[in-house]
């Protein structure tokens, strides 16, 4: 409980120094804060698609269905975490740019990631039996394996040439004053902490499911 | 007795001649395909008319039009072998790989004949300035071998699902937005003068991928 | 100024509630788990 | 062909679907040439044993060895070595007998296709049928069809699932002579629970369970 209680008070103290103790970004103004939410959700996005996937190789490999526990787990909650990262995205687009979806070149590859996370979760629900959905959906994630990597960094650099209206991304290369770089790799170290929490829960969740089908 | 290795070639070969000709004899998949396509291309054409100077526009509707002609066709080689209850058949008499390429190969073919109507009539229809030949048709050549490799993959997975094809599409769509974003780039470049190059090498490199990954993963896709 | 600490105040709740929500959710899996 | 010398092992094999026990944990030693006999309830996993056997199911417990002329077989290179036929076993109805049988045939990369079809088609007396569309063709018919397909590419081990269940009487006479003149030079396992196929047999696999997969 030790853990868990300093898990609570960290990110909570951090979150306090974000608003009160750390300066704001000259160009971002009072959006600065979004910052602080948005990309730690984002990278625990592309954390969690990561080690799902890794997860399902590993199934493929040994067939232990813990690596399944593993990977549906993480891809649960990366879907999660996904929608919150292009959730709060756009709302940071609203705020900096004045419309909600302007095809931003981190904002597309954070929304191909919800379709992969979609396409994964809804092929797991379509297959019934336990071993042919874990290999099934083994063989999709490492074939999204391949994909991602071109997802990610490419069709949004592509994409953006496809719409030559120039746009300011000020989220490029912003140097940080050293008080914002503290609270933001604090609270970072926070949500993965938090990840790899929700994540221990949901495998104990997913063998107790499997323990009370076999018995 | 069995012979040894080298029937995975001589198998994929057989099996690549059986697809056609159970396509060829039931043409079901054939007709509804050409049909999707045809209807699709002149859904987009009758909305939108001539669009001679806006060749970014037309690369891209270019690409969506064969993009979900491939989404409506390619799983049906594997939705058909399941719900004939096929698969036995063809798992005792070849291996993964073997059918994998197989049906690959088809479905690249099967896309192949797609293009051969629906591309010249895209470009009639739309009233497309002529394209540079040499780039146009390597890019619609690398794209077309991405998309078949990964409809492919995807086509195996979601055959052996409860909606079966109904899945294949969304399932599909991430691994190939690769390509139609890549593609659509490349023919736009192909017709603006630009270089083809760089969206050529990456739709070669995606398709190399996708098929290193697939020989590794068909063994995977059979086991009950 | 007041804005930034209603903000505040609002995220703070919100992870107490999801702190909450996941202490009991962990201590009935480890109930599930005993029997 | 002189009969290969075949070992068909089986350790404490078993399978479950989810919460379904398919097939309860059996163990076997087998070898060629003879005929054995699979029996069990409706649901007691006689099927299911088969497809083990056969490479097409991977079980969820246990092993299985298969070695001809000693040498170990993996199983996803078992059908190569292994006839199976089925219910399971579906043709392809837009091509006629022999086609799906020439289809086989190459695809297995046989060195004479057309002859293997032909010796299969006759030992099974379908030679007649042999272009007639395979959705045309009866039951009874199906499943000469697919003994035919299992002796196709001559293999020491014959796994059979209910071979005779439509055959007419004339049929079953005739797989009878079947089973007598492969007995020397195979390994016949048949899964079946008709005393006449039973008592062909010389050595048996009793399979538990209290049939329909007993939920357990």
């Amino acid at each position: 409980m030790v853990l868990r209680g300093s898990l609570l008070l960290w990110i909570a103290g951090w979150m306090v120094a974000a608003f009160l103790w750390a300066p704001l970004v000259p160009v971002l103004g009072e959006t600065t804060r979004v910052l602080y939410f948005h990309i730690p959700v984002a990278w625990v996005t592309v954390f969690a698609l990561a080690w799902s996937m890794v997860h399902s190789l590993l199934y493929l490999r040994r067939r232990n269905m813990e690596h399944d526990h593993h990977a549906m787990a993480a891809a649960e909650i990366g879907l999660l975490f996904c929608v919150a990262a292009t959730v709060s995205g756009s709302l940071w687009a609203k705020a900096m740019w004045g419309s909600y979806w302007n095809w931003d070149p981190r904002e597309t590859s954070i929304f191909f990631l919800l379709l992969v996370y979609a396409a994964y979760l809804a092929l797991r629900g379509a297959i019934d039996q336990d071993e042919r959905r874990a290999r099934l959906s083994a063989v999709y994630s490492a074939t999204a394996f391949v994909a991602v990597p071109f997802l990610m960094f490419v069709v949004p650099r592509i994409y953006f040439t496809l719409h030559p209206d120039p746009l300011i991304n000020p989220r490029g290369k912003i140097d940080m004053d050293p008080r914002i770089r503290v609270v933001f790799f604090a609270l970072l170290a926070g949500f993965t902490a938090l990840y790899f929490w929700i994540l221990s829960v949901r495998v104990r969740v997913a063998r107790l499911e499997r323990r009370s089908q076999e018995a | 007795m069995p012979s040894d290795g080298l029937n995975s070639r001589a198998a994929v070969w057989a099996i690549l001649r059986k697809e056609c000709r159970s396509e060829w004899r039931t043409r079901y998949g054939l007709n509804a395909s050409l049909l999707f396509a045809l209807t699709s291309l002149t859904g987009v054409s009758f909305a939108v008319g001539r669009l001679s100077d806006r060749t970014d526009i037309l690369s891209a509707l270019l690409w969506i039009v064969l993009l979900f002609s491939a989404l409506a066709s390619l799983s049906h080689t594997f939705v058909r072998e399941v719900e004939g209850r096929t698969l036995t058949l063809l798992r005792l008499v070849a291996s993964p790989t073997a059918i994998g390429l197989g049906k690959l190969l088809f479905n690249l073919l099967f896309l192949l004949v797609i293009e051969v109507v629906t591309v010249p009539l895209f470009l009639t229809l739309m009233a497309a300035p002529g394209p540079r030949w040499p780039a146009f048709l390597g890019v619609l050549g690398a794209g077309s071998v991405a998309l078949a490799a990964a409809a492919t993959v995807v086509g195996a997975i979601i055959s052996q699902t409860r909606g079966r094809g109904a899945l294949f599409a969304g399932a599909a769509f991430p691994v190939l937005l690769p390509v139609l974003a890549a593609a659509v780039s490349g023919t736009r470049a192909q017709w603006s003068g630009g270089a083809v190059g760089p969206e050529l090498r990456l739709l070669c490199a995606y398709a190399v991928a996708l098929l290193a990954a697939s020989l590794l993963l068909y063994d995977h896709l059979w086991e009950d | 100024m007041v804005g930034n600490a209603v903000v505040m105040g609002v995220s703070l709740l919100v992870w107490g509630l999801l702190f909450y929500y996941l202490v009991r959710l962990e201590r009935r899996v480890s109930e599930l788990e005993k029997k | 062909m002189s009969a290969v010398a075949v070992a068909l092992e089986g350790k404490d094999v078993q399978h479950r679907y989810g919460a379904r026990v398919g097939l309860r944990a059996v163990s076997f030693n087998l070898t060629a040439p003879g005929v054995v006999a699979i029996r069990g309830a409706n649901g007691a996993g006689k099927s299911t044993l088969l497809r083990i056997l056969a490479g097409l199911l991977r079980p969820s417990h246990g092993t299985t060895d298969f070695r001809v002329s000693g040498e170990a077989i993996s199983p996803p290179s078992r059908p190569r070595w292994v006839g199976y036929a089925g219910p399971e076993l579906a043709f392809y109805p837009e091509f006629s007998a022999a086609e799906n049988l020439q289809f086989a045939a190459e695809t297995r990369g046989l060195a004479d296709p057309d002859a293997s079809v032909r010796t299969a088609l006759e030992r099974v007396g379908l030679q007649s049928r042999a272009s007639d569309q395979v959705a045309a063709l009866s039951s009874g018919m199906l499943q000469r069809l697919a003994l035919a397909f299992a002796l196709l590419h001559d293999p020491p081990v014959l796994l059979l699932d209910e071979p005779g269940s439509h055959l007419d009487e004339e049929g079953k006479a005739g797989f009878e002579d079947l089973v007598a003149r492969e007995r020397g030079r195979r390994l016949v396992v048949i899964a079946t629970n008709e005393e006449r196929e039973w008592s062909l047999a010389e050595r048996w696999i009793e399979l538990q369970g209290r049939g329909l997969g007993d939920p357990a």
